[in-house]
């Protein structure tokens, strides 16, 4: 189910530096959430003609909600001027996010950047435990590692300057711990980061033959399944290849069902 | 207080409850803002364009906001006429709301074949007739930007159809004018513009368009002055009413179309925004037709005080 | 840190240090903007539409603003050639700034006229045909919005003026490249566009336009997708240089147009919010050259990756 | 002389009911500003694409510049957020304002809303006094009242609602008054206000012989002469209609001049 609802910002400051957090009152929308969803966030401090913008649900405590954000262009440095007390307007839970099954193999999570949120979400709700890998390019990318850490996960940080955890890419780092846990069996992937970076892990677990589950970023109009804007190419059972929408059918996806053009991994 | 406002309006022989209706491939198929908004309030919905069989439309990305506007190459992509009917018409006909479905083809006489689908279908009550689309080559605006082109279109369909006709007609045109004569006399019982105007935005660090496209479609309010002065040029030219569209997001904007001569609006891009526009923009139109001592919305239509020459 | 890019340009002849020029009616006559910026520091300045004798233009309200963008129908309002010549020019001649000036006339003979008077001017460098006015009925776009009128209007002024000829282009053409073509064809130099677009806003308590005129034409960022859309359209359809404009409001903006195919660009409306604009824009032009390690603006010109037909 | 200046916003706060006083620190504009000239503002709170904004310069104490706004419209509600330590775009000082002569007749001031802010900058400039007819639709749209009292100044305070001073127009009251001096000789008329008061005002001053300066507002797109956007008939010494620009000619115009065409009186 899906609501419009005029949440109150109760709380907004740096999260980390590079980083803000966003805590809205949205009581209708936080029981509902589940972790991988989004909100889709009208910002006041745009003009009345922007469009809406995506966030990926950090955390959902109702009537809590929380969004972290990077302000990077016209819409996330006009939100970062907004005070407690103000109201956005939301639309949400959207999307369809990860399975939270009780059991399974082992999880492992790789997140990039700020697609670490709606991972510690998952960490919450996701009654097993295994490792998470997070990367990003400098110390500044490397977010919520102890959301993780103090709920017993393995936390492997990389970053691209060697400024926090090992030096590197976050697929090097996967890497090497799948070619060390050799023989273990398959394990359950969900990922959430940069589209290079979703295509590269879906190529690996699709050789170890592993469960996959990553979310994808794209534009987005409308945010519930009317526009068309941001469709991705899937394999349908009957491995057709079609579109799905990344607000409804996404932005969570079975890797295996995705179909990457023009894409680099 | 004056009495309840009249807000009822027929459009090509369907009777809305209001003149605010759903722009084509803004709305989806239904069902995306069924759960949202209340769709026994609207005065009707239009279909996304369909195409006699499936159609895949543009990679992404397809959308980009621009200022005060948003451009678009979604491509047409819609799942054809039989799934449409199958998979959407039937949650449709549960509604007590006039359904207008958008229909384009990539040759003539596949315009003339998909108007046909609809002829022993419950639940439709008109065709718009897309030949603006600025986002395909076959099938859009080729076939509404020569006169010639258009008049036999038009009237290839309307030989095919027991539906009432909307030809929805093009902006890049220089005399809307000729363009809404020949939709009249090719036997449209309505028209309805604008559809978005053809454009680019190029990503200046890649040197491409940011659309797989190249080129999209401006939408938004952004193109209202066009969309307006279009609208204020085509009604001033034929009888039969017209459909106004470009940038509406509030009572206001509306009125603007209907004092231009418009008998009914749709409301397209600012459902992105607030999916409550349409039912924001009916209540802000009756405010205004009770503020101004008028019984009906009619009384308004094309009541603009200005005469000069088009 | 590379070696400092290289910004001019040559187009139609003049010599411009950087790709750079006020757009015409957006600057006045020169002394407006004198003292707030640099003029030895522009590509160049077009000044507004002269007459062959001083002409009123339209009554107020001639101005509104509206989504990311401005509607003006100031109709034209000049002092006429010979005020120009005598009040204006010798001011500009004391910068080192090449000087466009954008004439127009209410008949075909008027054109030829107008443009004859700048023969044995010293300090004026070309001439800009407005053939795409949206303001007035005469003189302005139905010069520019049928190809025959328009080779007429063009070859006759080429055949009275020795100087550099720049046809100013109307958006409301179904085929830009057409309009280029036949610019082109009939001895311009090189081509402009765009003009405003012709657009209505409307008062809806009043039910009257805004503006006096009814109609005018929109400009700003709102139309800037549209413009680029027809930059890239007609620049490929010719081998003239064209000066790209619309909604251009920083360096990103000009780098759209020029990628597109412009070979220098104007700045209009985003004069009045900030007069430094153009200058702004010469200093982001040349960090982009930079940071792209471009040794000149000349190497960027058209170099959109991007095939699919027009 | 003009100039663009980063002004920066040291207060902002309620005026009086309904209005708004923004203080500048424009040190070099304030320097220059002169009674009737106005600023032409960039609002950063509106999108970056709208125009400026043209004010009145209510007071001008270098470095400080005073503004007096009312909260109508989109830009002027956006406004009201501006934080002191915000900065705003000022040009200025703009137009030509109202002669400020050592002697002269009698000077007699008309002011309608917000138009009495130029007089009051002309109040504390002009070293004559006289008499100060403020007139507005409510209570609420009397200002600065003390402004003129406080310098000497003959105060006559009207409101069309009656809920301040005399009931009714400020031109009756005006009419009133100038009965009863009848045969004091001319006086000078300043005034400021909608455009059917100026209208109003310059056929009384025609009529009674004297010499009349009125200030026109017109929607604005540069304010510094370039666009001619801000038109206005006048007759210029010839007897020829001509425009004049009130950004450039205006805002202040000696009645005589002036030619209204259209406007309702
Ligand atoms: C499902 C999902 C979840 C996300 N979660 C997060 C999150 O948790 N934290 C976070 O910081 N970011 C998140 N994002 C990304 C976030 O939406 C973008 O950072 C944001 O849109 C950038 O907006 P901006 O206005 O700051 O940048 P802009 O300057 O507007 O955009 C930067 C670039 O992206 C394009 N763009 C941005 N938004 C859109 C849009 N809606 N439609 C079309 N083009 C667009 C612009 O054209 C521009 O090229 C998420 C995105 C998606 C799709
Ligand atoms: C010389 C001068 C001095 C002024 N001094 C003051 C003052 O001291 N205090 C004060 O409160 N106001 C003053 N004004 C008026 C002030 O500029 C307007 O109140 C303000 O422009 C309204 O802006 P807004 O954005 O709030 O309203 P908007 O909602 O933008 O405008 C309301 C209406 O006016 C039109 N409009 C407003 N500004 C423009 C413009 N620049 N160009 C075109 N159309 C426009 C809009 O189209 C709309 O119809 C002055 C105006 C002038 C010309
Ligand atoms: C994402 C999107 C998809 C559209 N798809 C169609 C379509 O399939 N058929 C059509 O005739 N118009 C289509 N349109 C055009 C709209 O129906 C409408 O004419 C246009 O958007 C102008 O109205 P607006 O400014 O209110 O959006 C589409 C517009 C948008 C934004
Ligand atoms: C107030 C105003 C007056 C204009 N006057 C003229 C003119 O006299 N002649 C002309 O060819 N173009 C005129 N133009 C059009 C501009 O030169 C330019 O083509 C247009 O504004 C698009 O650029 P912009 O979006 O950067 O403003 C005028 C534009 C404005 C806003
Ligand atoms: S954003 Fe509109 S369909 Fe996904
Ligand atoms: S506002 Fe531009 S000339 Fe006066």
């Amino acid at each position: 189910m899906r609501l419009i609802e005029e949440a109150t910002i109760v709380e907004h400051a740096e999260f980390t530096a590079g980083y803000r957090r966003l805590v809205f009152q949205a009581p209708r929308i936080a029981a509902l959430a589940a972790p991988g969803q989004f909100v889709h966030m009208r910002i006041p401090e745009l003009s009345p003609e922007a469009l809406r913008r995506p966030f990926s649900i950090y955390q959902s405590h109702a009537p809590y909600l929380h969004v972290i954000y990077k302000p990077v262009g016209r819409g996330t440095q006009a939100m970062m001027h907004a005070p407690p007390g103000e109201t956005y307007n939301l639309i949400g839970p959207l999307g369809r996010g990860f399975p939270v099954a009780p059991d399974g193999p082992p999880p492992v999570f790789v997140a990039g950047g700020y697609g670490v949120a709606p991972l510690s979400f998952l960490a919450e709700r996701l009654p097993r435990r295994g490792v998470a890998f997070i990367g990003g390019r400098t110390a500044q990318d490397i977010l919520c590692v102890e959301d993780f850490a103090s709920r017993g996960w393995d936390v492997r940080v990389t970053t691209e300057d060697g400024s926090r955890g090992e030096r590197g890419r976050v697929t090097e780092s996967f890497d090497r711990w799948v070619a060390a846990r050799k023989d273990a069996g398959p394990a359950e992937l969900f990922a959430c980061g940069p589209e290079g970076l979703m295509r590269a892990l879906g190529e690996r677990t699709a050789t170890l033959g592993w469960q996959a589950w990553v979310s994808l970023d794209r534009p987005m109009g409308c945010g519930i399944g009317a526009c068309l804007a941001c469709v991705q190419h899937v394999r349908d059972d009957g491995g057709k290849v079609a579109w799905a929408r990344c607000c409804t059918e996404g932005p969570v996806f079975d890797a295996k069902d995705l179909v990457w053009d023009g894409v680099a991994p | 207080m004056t009495a309840k406002p009249d807000l009822s309006v027929v459009i090509a022989g369907i009777r809305m409850k209001n003149p605010v209706v759903l722009a084509s491939g803004t709305c989806g198929y239904g069902p995306e803002y069924a759960d949202l908004i209340d769709f026994n309030a609207l005065g009707a919905i239009t279909i996304k364009g369909l195409l006699s069989e499936p159609w895949m439309g543009n990679p992404p990305p397809r959308l980009v906001e621009t200022p005060a506007g948003l451009l678009n190459a979604i491509g047409l992509q819609n799942p054809g006429v039989d799934a449409f009917i199958a998979d959407y018409l039937p949650m449709l006909r549960r509604y007590d709301l006039p359904v207008i479905v958008n229909i384009w083809g990539r040759t003539m006489q596949e315009y003339g074949e998909v108007a046909a689908r609809f002829n022993d279908v419950e639940g439709v009550h008109a065709l718009e007739l897309n030949i603006s689309c600025p986002n395909i080559k076959a099938g859009g605006m080729e076939f509404g930007t020569d006169p010639k082109v258009a008049a036999e279109v038009i009237g290839l369909v309307r030989k095919r159809t027991r539906l009432p006709l909307i030809p929805k007609l093009s902006p890049t045109v220089h005399s809307i004018a000729l363009f809404a004569r020949v939709a009249e006399e090719s036997g449209a019982d309505a028209i309805s513009l604008i559809n978005s105007v053809p454009a680019m935005v190029i990503d200046i660090e890649r040197r491409r368009p940011v659309l797989s496209n190249g080129m999209g479609g401006l939408t938004g309010p952004a193109i209202r002055p066009i969309a307006v002065r279009l609208v204020w040029q085509a009604s001033r030219a034929v009888k039969i009413p017209v459909i106004g569209m470009g940038g509406i997001s509030c009572g206001r904007d509306a009125l603007e179309f209907i004092i231009a001569g418009a008998s009914a609006v749709a409301v397209g891009t600012a459902n992105f925004l607030d999916p409550g526009t349409a039912l924001r923009v009916v209540a802000e139109i009756e405010d205004y037709l009770r503020r101004h001592g008028l019984a009906s919305v009619r009384e308004l239509v094309g009541t603009l005080q200005f005469k000069q020459g088009s």
